[in-house]
């Protein structure tokens, strides 16, 4: 890793008050005579039940500071180096808010950042107060960027761009197949996310010639999955469609082994983990076949293959956090390059009119619409084969073809 | 009460007023409006809990309906913030009637009627989680748009303002059971439920006074609370940390108190904030410091923190002791 | 709507989990009969069990099952630690003390928790996990099979201990005329503080049992107290009988309510039962008319 | 002013009272005296609204209170002292008496200066502003009987006010009593203490294993063979007439 130098622009906010007595005690060290540094702030959950996330985000996002700084920092701004300020928002989405006004004190020009759709609803309406320009990553509530919020834009799909997408790759899946699959059990986290998902796919399924047997629903944390994983025994789906986070997927796939529950497939959109590489490490058997349509990084991009590095060097899991929040830093980056000014409407003006590269997603170019959504946005479909995950929808991207059905 | 009651429930105002406008930090202002928030929740518990000696686990009940109420009637209804804060007020005071009614007539009290609000509020969690009314796991959004009707303001420190108003009717609202015959039988049910009653204190009426008294002051915080973030979600408006705060402000600062659950939000929150920044952010630290408090007192300061100051004049008043232990004799 | 062998294994299911809260039960109704104080703690502690347990496993290579014999002295220990020296002296002997005492101490366990480990779920995973019994066409899972027979033997060992021991006669003797004992010559404090070391020791057995099946973060146990609580309520506080037949009968109709209204839903029927019971019922099933 | 009629309550199978009637006329001063659990508390406790019997009927006043609540009661006119002091213990002694003065008296102010009159009444004028748990066992007493009194009752009902006391600090309460009773206030009381029942008492009651087994003026009932043997223990009688003759 050369490009991580020892000058790494990382402080995570001490809370609230500290935040602000460190902005008053004058900037940390600048190194030798440099236009003042523009400061980027993330929000993540860094504690909290979703601290994982966080922690993957901010790998990515400090990765990319690195990277923009080791290449001579703001142009626009003769050079001038970004610091990367990263606020935990503990996983809720009142902390979330009060890290938002943190933030603003510090002096941030933009945040990027939010993950969950929760957090990130206070969060941009927060950051709307201060008219401060807010890059969501991952978070995939449709009403995000639909409530008129001129500061608000989002990077990533939402629901409905990534359902549709998942449907359709679904039908192909199928029809590849010779049309095996008939029904289907969704099975999800009572959550935003989770409910919001089955509503989705109890609308478009039927239409689509799939029989819905039941829609499941636990909550979370989930002491237990047998019950659930006893009902898809009774049902016997073709398909499964889960949607909830890491440790409930984990947990369902494990007691689906277990009671040797196998569905022609696993078919997860926006899976916890069904395309996290712990637990295809962690559970190879559980995980083997289950397919996935998520954030996912270009896997033709070399730098994606750099942040799995760097993500593997601390010992830890690779996920899509870490890539779309790269891409979220290098985006925001650009913004500030091109208003030529670490100004916050300046950089706003800019997100609403310019046009940007994606960073290492497979967006081609950024652009966003009236409402602030990136039009271009495209989740990828993944299969869990031999151990590895690999891209298998669309074909401009794919790594290698789908094996369905699983247990044929 | 007479007009000099109403003094020491001024000057607070003014100080806290002052200090709103005395040019804070945006962060140091929403700090302040957070402790004037927790303080009023503790406010309304201190009713129930300091002064009637019934220690609620679930105030979040009333907070969360209150926080519910005002942004179900904004956003799907289209009433002004200030007929949904009346109208959650008196919602979060119903619920409280009600779960005062089924628990008070079942004679729980002590450990039994902690545990029952707390599966209440637990209830109401799991329920707000999944019906439509509550946006289920969504949650409510209230759109920013400023304005007085609208409650929310472009210079939030008209909205701290507002806050330690209210907080200042809640000073004033416990001065007034300092000096009332209801609050004389509400401390005489706290010290012996059974002597009262002989007295002819009806003990049924007044406790359920109490808590929807106590119910409609933590609701009130949980309206504040919803304006302020424009957001509520189950876990904000039904989860346990609310009932928490407010009890653990309310006893620090001193049980059945006027000015005890202010300095004990205040104290707790202004503390919380120094042991983030000593620790450096590692995450829970700040609310193990607050156990710790917790603990200690009740272990030696059970008249919380208000009774350091009337040991340090040489005033006694036994009350929050006595609060804390009138079930020994019971 | 199901099959009846479905609605059968799902039963069983919640019965032998129902085992588990049963134990963890035990514990808070023994201390409630004896202390007559309800432990707001009893999850934060077993939480803490859950994590010793994973650390022997992590870190040492201890089996879950065998870290039984290491957790549970420790767990006595622990509990007699708290109720002597923490519980005990600054809750002053009052209710509404001891019930705030035991909430700070709960507060304390779950944060100290959080700083020194985050929030991560940690799991043990062991071979014998999702290993089924098979049971003619049931398939059991096996861990929950282990947790049904160790409950039993655990609360039949706490029996013992009550019936034909010394310590256990003083226990019952305290139990029954606290001052009567202490005229006697036992040492209430201690034998206070013993009680509360035998229900941590219980939680211990739980946490192995539930350590190969479960996860574990600092807010774990708080998911399993408000079940021992109504276990507890609805058996009779102090109830020994009275918790292990109510954890049996929560596990059963934890298991029927998330088969039939989903798992979400299933929830509220444990408040439900519990707001019912202390409402209209609150000396529980075998607890005595007051 | 109150009479029960006919009063029976059980616990788990056991009879405390059965069947027990009594009268206590207005403006007197009625005595109930029996063995350590007779029933005469249990009893009391129906009288004043604390329990419900069984079977039977409490009359006040000349209306049917048997199903009131206490506090209804006391609003009509009754109140009670307790065997078993009950003290507001983490209430001054003025604000603890001011409880029972708020029942006729909304304003706090007034509450606080009947407070004051009624605690120098009992004697209690230098203790007014200690906490009642720092009372003696004597002051407590006291306070109980205030407490009582401030509710402005027409009927007392004393439940062994005097025991625990010294001989010197009954000497100084008695008087209280009568003043009282002077005053209008009919008194209704349970006592053991021998001395003070045939001092105080017009008519005496006397209860033994929940049956009434006799009734008249102390120095009849205290000369009836029958309830000295049977119901007061050996030598019994000879202590009381002894007692009697000296005071009386």
């Amino acid at each position: 890793m050369t490009k991580m130098t020892g000058q790494t622009r990382r402080t995570i906010l001490k809370g609230g008050v500290a935040a602000a007595a460190a902005a008053t005690l004058g900037a940390p060290t600048v190194l030798r005579a440099q236009p003042a540094a523009v400061k980027i702030g993330l929000l993540q959950p860094m504690s909290g039940f979703l601290a994982q996330a966080g922690d993957l985000a901010s790998i990515g996002a400090q990765f990319a500071v690195d990277e923009i700084n080791a290449a001579g920092g703001i142009k626009a701004l003769g050079g001038a180096q970004i610091e990367l300020l990263i606020g935990d928002s503990k996983s809720n989405a009142e902390a979330g808010a009060q890290e938002v006004e943190a933030l603003n004190e510090a002096g941030v020009v933009a945040i990027g950042g939010g993950f969950a759709s929760g957090i990130s609803l206070t969060a941009t309406q927060a950051a709307a107060r201060h008219d401060l320009p807010f890059l969501v990553d991952s978070a995939t509530a449709d009403s995000i960027t639909g409530r008129d919020l001129a500061n608000t834009f989002r990077l990533g799909p939402n629901f409905s761009m990534a359902t549709e997408v998942a449907l359709q790759n679904l039908i192909k899946l199928n029809e590849a197949a010779g049309n095996p699959a008939k029904t289907v059990a969704l099975v999800h986290e009572d959550g935003l996310f989770g409910a919001g998902l089955a509503q989705v796919m109890q609308e478009k399924l039927p239409g689509l010639g799939f029989e819905i047997l039941e829609t499941i629903s636990h909550p979370t944390p989930a002491r237990d999955m047998s019950n659930v994983v006893l009902r898809l025994r009774s049902l016997q789906p073709d398909l499964v469609i889960p949607s909830h986070y890491y440790n409930e997927f984990v947990l369902m796939a494990r007691t689906m082994q277990q009671q040797r529950v196998r569905p022609m497939g696993v078919y997860a959109v926006f899976g916890g983990a069904a395309s996290s590489y712990q637990f295809v490490a962690e559970y190879p058997e559980a995980a083997e076949g289950v397919f996935d349509c998520n954030h996912w990084g270009d896997p033709s991009n070399p730098t994606d293959a750099e942040l799995k590095a760097a993500v593997e060097a601390q010992g830890k899991h690779y996920a899509y956090n870490t890539p779309i929040n790269y891409s979220v830093v290098k985006v925001l980056a650009e913004a500030i390059e091109k208003a030529g000014a670490a100004d916050r409407a300046a950089v706003t003006e800019q997100l609403r009119t310019a046009e940007f590269g994606s960073g290492v997603m497979p967006y081609g170019t950024t652009k966003f619409g009236e409402d602030g959504q990136n039009v271009n946005a495209l989740p990828l479909n993944t299969q869990v084969q031999d151990g590895k995950i690999n891209v298998i929808f669309p074909d401009q991207f794919a790594q290698s073809t789908p094996v369905f059905p699983v247990n044929g | 009460m007479s007009a000099r009651d109403l003094l020491l429930p001024l000057i607070a105002v003014l100080v806290l007023a002052g200090l709103a406008f005395s040019g804070l930090s945006g962060t140091l202002l929403n700090l302040l409006i957070f402790m004037m928030i927790i303080s009023l929740a503790a406010q309304g518990w201190n009713i129930l809990g300091g002064f009637g000696g019934l220690s609620s686990f679930g105030h979040a009940a009333f907070f969360g309906t209150g926080a519910y109420t005002t942004l179900i009637l904004q956003t799907s209804l289209g009433v002004n913030a200030w007929a949904g804060l009346v109208a959650g007020v008196l919602l979060g005071a119903a619920v409280g009637a009600g779960i005062g009614f089924l628990s008070f007539r079942s004679g729980l009290k002590g450990s039994y009627f902690a545990l029952i609000t707390l599966a209440f509020a637990e209830v109401l969690r799991i329920a707000s989680n999944s019906a439509p009314i509550t946006g289920g796991a969504a949650g409510i959004l209230l759109p920013l748009d400023y304005g007085f009707l609208n409650l929310q303001f472009d210079d939030r420190r008209w909205f701290a303002l507002i806050a330690i108003l209210f907080v200042g009717a809640a000073l004033a609202l416990t001065r007034w059971l300092e000096r009332s015959r209801f609050g004389a039988y509400l401390i005489a049910i706290r010290e012996n439920e059974q002597a009262a009653q002989a007295l002819g204190v009806d003990v049924f009426r007044v406790k359920l006074g109490a808590i929807t008294l106590s119910a409609g002051c933590t609701a009130l915080a949980g309206v504040l609370y919803a304006q302020n973030y424009l957001f509520v979600d189950a876990h904000v408006a039904y989860g346990p940390w609310i009932s928490i705060e407010a009890l653990f402000a309310a006893i620090v600062g001193g049980l059945g108190t006027m000015f005890g659950p202010l300095v004990g939000a205040v104290a707790l929150l202004g503390l919380g904030e120094i042991t983030k920044m000593v620790s450096g952010g590692v995450p829970g630290v700040d609310l193990l410091v607050f156990g710790a408090i917790l603990i200690l007192t009740v272990a030696f300061v059970p008249g919380g923190l208000m009774s350091l100051r009337q040991r340090l004049t040489g005033r006694r008043r036994p009350r929050g002791e006595t609060a804390l232990r009138s079930e020994e004799g019971a | 709507m199901y099959s009846p062998l479905i609605v059968a294994e799902a039963l069983l299911n919640g019965l032998m989990l129902g085992a588990v809260y049963a134990l963890i039960a035990l514990g808070l109704t023994l201390i409630y009969g004896v202390l007559h104080i309800v432990n707001f703690a009893h999850g934060a502690l077993l939480t803490v069990a859950m994590f010793g347990v994973w650390l022997l496993a992590e870190h040492l290579g201890v089996d879950p099952y065998l870290s039984i014999l290491i957790m549970a002295p420790a767990m006595f220990g622990l509990g007699y630690a708290a109720q002597r020296f923490v519980i005990g002296p600054a809750s002053h002997g009052s209710d509404n003390s001891i019930l705030l005492v035991t909430l700070g101490l709960s507060i304390i366990i779950e944060n100290g928790l959080l700083a020194g480990f985050r929030s991560d779920t940690r799991t043990i995973d062991t071979d014998y996990a999702f290993q089924v019994v098979e049971l003619g066409p049931l398939l059991l899972s096996f861990p929950r099979v282990v947790g049904l027979f160790v409950a039993l033997l655990s609360a039949l060992v706490l029996w013992a201990i009550l019936e034909r021991t010394d310590v256990g006669r003083a226990i019952r003797a305290v139990a029954k005329e606290k001052l009567g004992a202490a005229l006697v010559g036992i040492e209430v404090s201690h034998v206070y503080a013993v009680t509360f070391a035998l229900g941590c020791a219980c939680l211990a057995v739980a946490a192995a049992l539930l350590m190969p099946v479960f996860y574990v973060s600092p807010t774990t146990g708080r998911a399993f107290v408000l079940v021992a609580f109504t276990i507890v309520v609805l058996g009779g506080m102090g109830s020994i009988v009275g918790a292990l037949v109510g954890g049996l009968l929560i596990g059963v109709v934890e298991a029927a309510c998330s088969l039939f209204f989903g798992d979400s839903l299933g929830q509220i029927g444990i408040f439900v039962i519990f707001i019912l019971v202390l409402l209209f019922r609150p000396t529980g099933l075998f607890g005595a008319r007051q | 002013m109150l009479s029960v009629d006919g009063l029976t309550k059980r616990f788990s199978g056991l009879v405390a009272v059965d069947d027990a009637s009594l009268a206590a006329p207005e403006g007197r001063i009625t005595g109930l005296i029996g063995p350590n659990g007779a029933g005469k508390t249990t009893l009391f406790a129906m009288a004043a609204g604390f329990l419900t019997p069984d079977a039977g009927t409490v009359t006040f006043a000349g209306e049917d209170v048997t199903a009131e609540p206490p506090h209804l009661r006391a609003r009509r006119g009754m109140a009670r002292t307790f065997q078993i002091v009950q003290p507001f213990a983490g209430l001054t002694v003025r604000e603890n008496i001011a409880v029972g003065a708020h029942l006729h008296h909304p304003s706090r102010a007034e509450a606080m200066e009947r407070a004051d009159a009624i605690g120098k009444r009992v004697g209690l004028a230098k203790d007014l502003d200690r906490a009642a748990a720092g009372l003696t066992v004597a002051g407590r007493k006291r306070l109980e009987l205030a407490r009582a009194l401030a509710t402005q009752p027409k009927l007392l009902l004393l439940d062994e006010v005097l025991a625990g006391l010294n001989p010197s600090e009954i000497r100084d309460i008695l008087p209280v009593i009568r003043a009282i009773r002077d005053e209008g206030v009919t008194i209704l009381m349970i006592e053991h203490i021998m001395q003070a029942v045939m001092n105080l008492c017009e008519h005496v009651y006397v209860l033994a294993q929940g049956k009434m087994i006799a009734e008249g003026p102390p120095i009849e009932v205290s000369r009836d063979p029958q309830v000295v043997e049977a119901y007061l223990g050996h030598g019994a009688a000879a202590r009381m007439q002894a007692a009697g003759g000296a005071d009386a």
